[in-house]
């Protein structure tokens, strides 16, 4: 079950290398979102208890509902440009996304032998770290690299469910909770560099030098 | 005894340094086919300037008064440290090689300043020569007499040359040369052909003439008499090479220092005579060329030995 | 060990106290009243100092036994008594000079009060650096000493120049700092004690002991200034206030070549190559130091590079004492360390006079370019014949106190030659002649300072000449030490003999430093003296009975001469520095206009340091031009920030991987 | 209880009292008031007269308790200037970023506290990533378009790296799979415990995640840029906090993780990445002294050069690592008054450029004279500790480690310290033909008694070296398994 939602989530992150419009990233954020909380729901089925619902539900309010809302609302006020001109072109990207994906999962099964660990979701959320990387590295536009910080957030956390890390619950919703204000200020400081430059370009940001 | 040798001595230099310079004043004369002044003249000239009054100029300070007596004071007690006659000279330890060149030191520096003190430009030329050459001179009187005491492991003029011994060949040789370099010093030092012309009054082409040039009465006095006693200091730094004829006989002694000072007033005259005055900027190369002569005898005897 | 409450220590830690309570006074509002307040105070002290410095270990045998109160921090043997002496000696009339000096800044209405307080602070460092016992405190203490000397000079800090100068000296401190924590680690790594009492060391262990003497050489050298780490010390010598540049060149610079003494009392007997080594950078450092100084118009520029000659006259000495104790002969280490240890003091006393000397006519005339001074003598004659005195003992030249040390030298090699025979001799020749050789420049260069600058008539009309009884009270104190320790040496001598004896040479002392027969010189000059003084008397009576006048000096027939037409300094030396044009960076400029009309024409010579312009500036420039290069860091682009992460995992997981 | 409701609580419930009043002198006394019961508290704990427990995922060491001290004065002392320095005339649009500052000033304490108390890495993280939070909008103080540059590229690059140690932090679970720690959670004492059983390469690899990623915070190259654009464009009291105290806390997680790794086989490679990450900054704190024309970004390099030195001692050990705690104290209290000189020297010229500021000495004298001597502290004079520091660091890296290094290290600080002194003295003296040299009146207000205050501090903690001080340092070393003769 959870290698199948891994690879769902794995193919998500092909199609967030693919597509050139904003919107997209966000959907994919959604479906993310909701197949991480599908993740944590699956052990609350085995064994019912009300400290183990609370968190699927924050997951489910935070990734799902607010953040990917609250960029689209990003989005719609700043009235930012819907589709992203790549600085490489997309297939050369998707051709990178994919040689990294073999990468990791062969090394990964390769380290499966020494460490017991499900490699799936293991792989694919490494795989989620490294393309969310790559967006930051390869797009111009900064709210797409918001995107690509959350992306790399939930790859975190499908690899940290997959190394079964005993995180404690408190400690998990603490971490939601940042991940949230994160995005919230960087929000709040995309309408401010809206309100001083006149563009989203990453390159825009080049007074600081020395 | 000693002492009295050596008050001795130092009277005698004082006595007959004049005498020596009207001697070759008339060799000169007779090689150039003149009649020429008589030998005692430098006596009278001193005698005159003794009687004339003192002239400054009004620009000079304390300096140009006092520099004649320093220089006088001073190359007298240089001359009371060199051997006459195989004397004992009255003052002789260990070490006064230098305090002989230092005093020599001295006196240069307050005839430059003294020199200076007029503000004259002429004056200032022939300052500048005379630290320029001087400079120049110096090591010549290291490699030669500082080279013997070196070797000999004296460090006293008188043990200096007491310690020379002619017994094998290339000390003779080495001996010889040295006194030829000492004789080029000499020459420099107290100013006489080629390096410098005593005669000519053009000051462009003169080193000591031109630094006295306001000089009159008195102090003239005391700078030619002075100038007079470094000439025969020098006379007698060559000639004591050859005390070591004189097995400690003091008869034979002074026959090599009157015999000595005749030849060596000739050998001025004679070449006052026939070489001309070199260019000013080609004095240092003559300089470096004795020095050169001094390092290399001094190199061949060091490994020949 | 005697007690701890003798009255040695107690005068000895009350000098200190008082030195330091001078300080307090500076609260006062008035600045003349606190400069007055603060200097006499710091003068007490200093001589509370000095009567405790002679007393204790110098004549008498008291030791002070500091160690019971300090915690063995703190310890005088002889070699730190006599540096201390001559550090308190050398203050004394600097400081007494600082209250006619300062006061020109205090009527300019310029803040003193802060110079003050780094001199004093400079003063009480170097007096701990002396007789500190541990690595800690004596690099503290040095570090104390570089800083407040540095914040000391920048008291006319708006100059341009003066920010520059100071600047080589304060990074110049840096750099030797940090070769003398590498040594002192390294005579830690091989003693492991911090404390100085414990470093025995000899050359034979390995190749660490050279390594810490050629440290030790570069580190305390640049203090010293021996060359080729001279550079800083012709910049900021002459930027500094007078009465720091004649602490600087007199005491502080001496700092070096005690820290080079003190290493080698830890790493005794050194091998016969140290000595080379030392006597040929000594040799160079004298000859082009006195060259170059030869060729400057700057007259505090001057003196530093002959600072700079007079370190490498120290260093020959210390280089046949090295020679000597390399082949265990007493009679030359004592005459070599002894010449080293009698020109230090010479030179701290001539050096500061002649600063000082400079610092009058500086305050006078508004300018260090001694081109535009002259006839000075007709002005302030007293102050010429004081700086004269200055230049015939540093020309070494008989019958001043430069004289007596150079004699010791010479008296050196000739010892050297005649212990150690075959090719010595030659060799020892050779640095004689180079020793003469440099009294001869020296004569030269001092010829034309005392001729240019007080001599001759005035090229730039001077208003009024201002003198302090200040100037003339420090001034004679250092003139009068130069003709005491010329006339009669034995005294100081022995002291120093005492010092070498006690502490450098190990086995069976020689009596060779007191056995030249120093009276021969007191008889000598003071006969000389004499004559001078019989000779002038009768003078004086023939003039009377001659008649005597003055009248304008001969122009060669051409009558209006004016002052412009002297000879100049530049002209003076011109000969000297053609000859070694190129090592001097010596430029001449020269524009004569041939028109039918001559417009006036120009002249002006200069000349820039070897090292600095052709080796350090260059370097640095070359460094910066290399590190302006390197972009890739510069990055203002937040992707490549985070490619920077992921290519820095990359790499350290390989790393990861091959280890 | 206590103790914790001081440390954290309080500040906490401060920063919400200050979201309240909109007085800003009434959050000012408050805030200092708090200041000060956290620093006594620290001091108290520090001194070892009271021991306070603290909840779960809480605890202190030695080590919390130095770098919490270290913390909580840099922070005292800030929090006293901030009021004058609010004062100051600022655009019409950085007013708003007045209201916030004392809220996220207590934001910041609670926060840093805590990451510095907690002894659980996922609770580490969490309050490490506050601290990020809190820290972000402080420097978009001044409202300009560089503070909201510098503002997104920390908040992100931060961010970024934070998640990397994230990675790291769960490496570490998966090499703590199959020992005696499966199934315990993350603290650090159980760790250290049975660190020897911890699978190797998965310690490595969380080494290396945790490493890099907190690099951001900390400042090791190559990873500094986003810090120095932040520290340079915050307002200067938060620069001094960024210097002091933020940097330390991120370096405390770089530490904890050392520490597990000092009894296992890895210990030589994690050593030598730290000092390839201390060589790093310090070359490239060597290469931007050439380049740099901002007073402010010089200082920030000087901090990245002096992170670099602590992670050398940390690396080195033994007497190195003595140092570097003592250096983690001098460059936190020199740090304060090099900033709070630079804000005078900005809020008079109105330049952060060097070449625009003239004459400082003359045109004020009291600023310009604690600007130098803070300089002469930054760069290791005695009498003031970074000398002393320095030197044990020199001494623990010319012993243990080869002298090689130690000669890069010197000719590193050698150039960096001849540039710095270039840029100061033309601050401090250069000066126009026209321009006045008689030195102006300065009026005299608290940041230069701080300022003198803490020089004095740091004078007397370098002379009187304080025993207690001494043996907390001799305490975390022996954590770190470190024994001095």
């Amino acid at each position: 079950m959870e290698n199948v939602l891994s690879i769902l989530f794995s193919l998500s992150l092909f199609y967030v290398s693919v597509t050139s419009r904003v919107k997209g990233y966000v959907a994919v954020l959604r479906f993310q979102g909701l197949i991480l909380s599908v993740l944590v729901l699956l052990p609350f089925l085995k064994n019912f208890s009300i400290f183990g619902i609370i968190l699927p539900i924050t997951l489910l309010l935070v990734k799902v509902i607010l953040i990917p809302s609250y960029i689209n609302k990003i989005i719609l006020d700043l009235d930012i440009k819907r589709v992203i001109e790549p600085t490489i072109q997309q297939i050369v990207f998707l051709l990178l996304v994919i040689a990294t994906m073999i990468v990791i999962f062969i090394s990964s099964s390769v380290i499966a032998q020494s460490t017991e660990l499900n490699v799936i979701p293991f792989a694919s959320g490494f795989s989620a770290i490294a393309i969310g990387i790559y967006i930051i590295i390869f797009r111009k536009k900064l709210i797409v690299h918001v995107c690509g910080f959350l992306v790399l957030e939930n790859g975190i956390f499908l690899f940290g469910t997959a190394v079964a890390s005993e995180l404690p619950m408190m400690i998990e919703l603490g971490v939601l909770l940042d991940v949230f204000v994160v995005v919230f200020l960087m929000g709040i400081a995309l309408n401010k560099i809206r309100s001083t430059f006149e563009g989203f370009e990453v390159t825009d940001l080049g007074r600081l030098k020395d | 005894m000693d002492i009295l040798q050596g008050i001795i001595s130092v009277l005698i230099i004082l006595g007959f340094a004049p005498l020596f310079i009207g001697l070759v004043n008339k060799q000169k004369a007779k090689l150039t086919g003149r009649i020429g002044a008589p030998i005692l003249q430098p006596y009278y000239e001193l005698q005159r300037l003794f009687k004339k009054e003192t002239i400054n100029a009004n620009t000079s300070s304390f300096i140009s008064r006092f520099s004649p007596l320093l220089n006088f004071v001073s190359l007298i007690t240089a001359a009371a440290m060199l051997p006459v006659g195989f004397w004992k000279p009255l003052i002789s330890f260990n070490g006064d090689i230098i305090l002989f060149a230092y005093i020599l030191g001295l006196s240069r520096f307050f005839q430059i300043l003294a020199a200076m003190d007029i503000g004259s430009s002429f004056e200032g030329m022939g300052a500048a020569r005379e630290a320029t050459f001087a400079l120049f001179a110096e090591p010549i009187f290291f490699f030669t007499i500082g080279s013997i005491s070196f070797i000999s492991g004296y460090t006293s003029l008188f043990d200096i040359y007491h310690s020379i011994q002619l017994d094998n060949i290339s000390y003779e040789v080495f001996i010889v040369i040295c006194s030829i370099s000492v004789f080029m010093l000499a020459v420099t030092e107290c100013s006489r052909m080629p390096v410098d012309d005593p005669n000519t009054h053009l000051e462009l082409t003169m080193i000591h003439e031109v630094m006295i040039l306001d000089n009159s009465g008195l102090d003239l006095f005391l700078y030619q008499y002075s100038s007079y006693i470094k000439l025969f200091i020098y006379t007698i730094l060559e000639i004591s090479f050859f005390y070591p004829f004189s097995q400690q006989s003091y008869l034979v002694g002074i026959l090599i220092f009157v015999f000595g000072s005749l030849v060596l007033s000739l050998a001025l005259a004679v070449v006052e005579t026939i070489t001309s005055r070199y260019k000013m900027k080609n004095i240092p190369q003559y300089l470096l060329f004795a020095t050169a002569i001094g390092i290399l005898n001094l190199l061949i005897y060091t490994f020949t030995k | 060990m005697n007690s701890l409450l003798n009255s040695d220590n107690i005068l000895f830690t009350s000098a200190f106290a008082i030195q330091f309570i001078s300080i307090a006074f500076l609260f006062i509002k008035d600045q003349h009243k606190a400069l007055f307040a603060a200097n006499t105070v710091l003068l007490i002290g200093l001589t509370l100092g000095l009567f405790s410095t002679i007393s204790s270990a110098l004549f008498s045998s008291a030791e002070i036994s500091l160690q019971s109160i300090f915690f063995n921090f703190i310890r005088l043997d002889e070699l730190g008594t006599f540096f201390l002496f001559i550090i308190q000696l050398v203050a004394i009339p600097t400081t007494i000079y600082n209250f006619s000096y300062l006061s020109h800044y205090i009527e300019e209405n310029r803040s003193i009060k802060s110079f003050v307080i780094f001199y004093v602070l400079l003063l009480i460092s170097t007096q701990f650096i002396v007789i500190a016992n541990q690595a800690i405190l004596f690099l503290v203490s040095w570090e104390i000493m570089s800083i407040t000397g540095y914040l000391g000079m920048m008291l006319e800090k708006e100059k341009e120049e003066v920010q520059k100068g100071s600047f080589y000296y304060f990074a110049a401190s840096h750099v030797l700092i940090f070769i003398l924590y590498i040594m002192f680690f390294l005579l830690h790594q091989q003693t492991g004690s911090w404390f100085f009492s414990d470093y025995h060391l000899s050359f034979s262990t390995g190749i660490v002991v050279p390594i810490i003497f050629i440290l030790s050489f570069i580190g305390f050298g640049i203090k010293a200034g021996f060359m080729p780490f001279h550079f800083w010390l012709p910049q900021a010598h002459p930027i500094a206030p007078t009465v720091l540049s004649a602490f600087l060149s007199g005491v502080i610079i001496k700092m070096g070549i005690y820290g080079i003494l003190r290493t080698y009392l830890f790493i005794k007997p050194v091998p016969e190559w140290a000595g080379w080594f030392i006597l040929i950078v000594s040799i160079i450092s004298a000859i082009f130091g006195v060259w170059y100084a030869l060729a400057q118009h700057d007259i505090k520029r001057l003196l530093a590079y002959h600072s700079i000659e007079n370190i490498g006259i120290i260093g020959i000495g210390i280089g046949i004492g090295f020679i000597g104790s390399a082949n265990n002969l007493p009679a030359v280490e004592v005459l070599g360390f002894g010449g080293a240890l009698l020109h230090t003091l010479n030179h701290a006393i001539f050096k500061s006079l002649l600063f000082i000397g400079s610092g009058v006519v500086y305050q006078n005339l508004g300018t260090r370019n001694i081109e535009l001074m002259g006839g000075i003598v007709h002005r302030a004659k007293y102050i010429a014949i004081l700086f004269l005195i200055g230049s015939v003992a540093i020309s070494g030249v008989p019958p001043f106190n430069g004289f007596i040390s150079e004699f010791i030298i010479y008296t050196g090699f000739f010892k050297t030659a005649n212990e150690l025979k075959n090719f010595y001799p030659i060799l020892m020749l050779m640095f004689v002649v180079g020793l003469a050789f440099v009294g001869g420049l020296a004569v030269a260069c001092f010829t034309k300072v005392n001729s240019i600058m007080f001599l001759g008539s005035e090229r730039k009309a001077v208003k009024h000449f201002y003198t302090s009884i200040y100037d003339y009270i420090s001034l004679g104190i250092f003139a009068l030490l130069c003709i005491v320790i010329g006339f009669y040496p034995q005294p100081f001598v022995g002291i120093v003999n005492k010092v070498i004896v006690s502490n450098f040479v190990s086995s069976h002392p020689s009596s060779a430093l007191i056995n030249i027969d120093w009276l021969f010189f007191t008889i000598i000059f003071s006969i000389i003296a004499l004559g001078i003084f019989f000779l002038f008397l009768l003078k004086g009576k023939l003039e009377k009975k001659f008649g005597k006048r003055t009248s304008p000096a001969w122009g060669c027939g051409y009558e209006n001469i004016n002052p412009r037409m002297q000879y100049t300094a530049s002209s003076f030396a011109d000969e000297l520095n053609e000859i070694s044009k190129s090592v001097l960076v010596y430029h001449k400029k020269v524009e004569v206009s041939n028109t039918a009309f001559p417009l006036p024409s120009k002249f002006e010579s200069h000349s820039n340091d070897f090292v600095d312009s052709k080796i350090v500036l260059p370097s640095y420039k070359f460094l910066s031009f290399l590190v302006m290069k390197i972009k890739f860091l510069s990055q203002t682009d937040i992707r490549y920030y985070i490619g920077f992460i992921l290519i820095i995992i990359t790499i350290y997981s390989l790393i990861a991987f091959l280890w | 209880m206590l103790g914790f409701s001081v440390l954290i609580l309080l500040p906490l419930l401060t920063a919400l009292f200050c979201y309240l009043i909109k007085n800003l002198r009434v959050q000012y006394s408050i805030s200092v008031f708090v200041g000060f019961l956290h620093l006594t508290l620290t001091f108290i704990v520090f001194l070892g007269l009271y021991h306070i427990q603290l909840p779960t995922f809480f605890s202190f060491d030695s080590l919390s308790k130095l770098f919490l001290l270290i913390l909580s004065n840099v922070y005292f002392w800030v929090v006293l200037v901030s009021n004058t320095y609010l004062k100051r005339h600022v655009t019409s649009k950085a007013q708003e970023g007045k209201k916030y500052y004392f809220l996220l000033l207590n934001f910041y304490l609670a926060s840093n506290s805590a990451a510095m108390l907690s002894d659980h890495f996922g609770m580490y993280w969490v309050t490490v990533e506050m601290t990020t939070l809190s820290v972000a909008p402080l420097i978009y103080y001044y409202r300009n378009e560089e503070a909201l540059e510098a503002m997104w590229k920390y908040l992100f690059v931060v961010s970024v790296g934070i998640a990397f140690a994230f990675i790291g932090i769960l490496f570490l679970t998966l090499s703590a799979n199959g020992t005696s720690l499966q199934g315990k959670q993350l603290f650090f004492w159980e760790f250290i415990r049975s660190a020897k059983e911890l699978n190797p390469i998965w310690l490595k690899a969380s080494f290396i995640f945790i490493f890099v990623g907190l690099s951001t915070k900390i400042g090791i190259a190559p990873m500094h840029s986003g810090d120095i654009d932040a520290t340079s464009n915050a307002p200067s009291p938060i620069a001094a906090l960024m210097s002091g105290s933020l940097r330390l806390t991120a370096l405390i997680g770089v530490m904890r993780i050392f520490e597990i790794i000092i009894p296992t086989s890895s210990y030589e490679f994690a050593r030598t990445i730290l000092i390839i990450g201390g060589l790093l900054s310090l070359f490239t704190a060597f290469v931007f002294m050439f380049k740099v024309n901002n007073y402010k970004r010089m200082l920030a390099y000087s901090s990245v050069e002096h992170l670099g030195l602590i992670t050398l001692g940390i690396a080195t050990g033994g007497i190195a690592f003595v140092g570097a705690m003592y250096h983690a104290i001098y460059n936190a209290i020199t740090k304060i008054v090099l900033f709070l000189s630079a804000g005078n020297i900005h809020s008079k010229f109105k330049t952060r450029e060097v070449e625009k500021v003239k004459n400082v000495m003359n045109i004020l004298p009291k600023t310009g004279w604690l600007f130098l001597l803070a300089f002469l502290a930054i760069s290791g004079i005695p009498p003031f500790g970074i000398f002393f520091s320095e030197i044990k660091i020199f001494e623990g890296i010319f012993f243990l480690d080869n002298p090689l290094l130690l000669a890069f290290v010197m000719i590193f600080l050698l150039f960096i310290f001849i540039n710095m002194g270039k840029i100061f003295f033309m601050m401090l003296y250069k000066k126009e033909e026209n321009e006045t040299t008689t030195t102006q009146f300065e009026g005299f207000d608290i940041i230069h008694l701080v300022s003198i205050l803490l020089l004095i501090i740091l004078v007397a903690i370098a002379v009187s070296s304080p025993d207690v001080i001494y043996q907390n340092i001799l305490n975390v070393a022996k954590d770190f398994g470190i024994t001095l003769k």
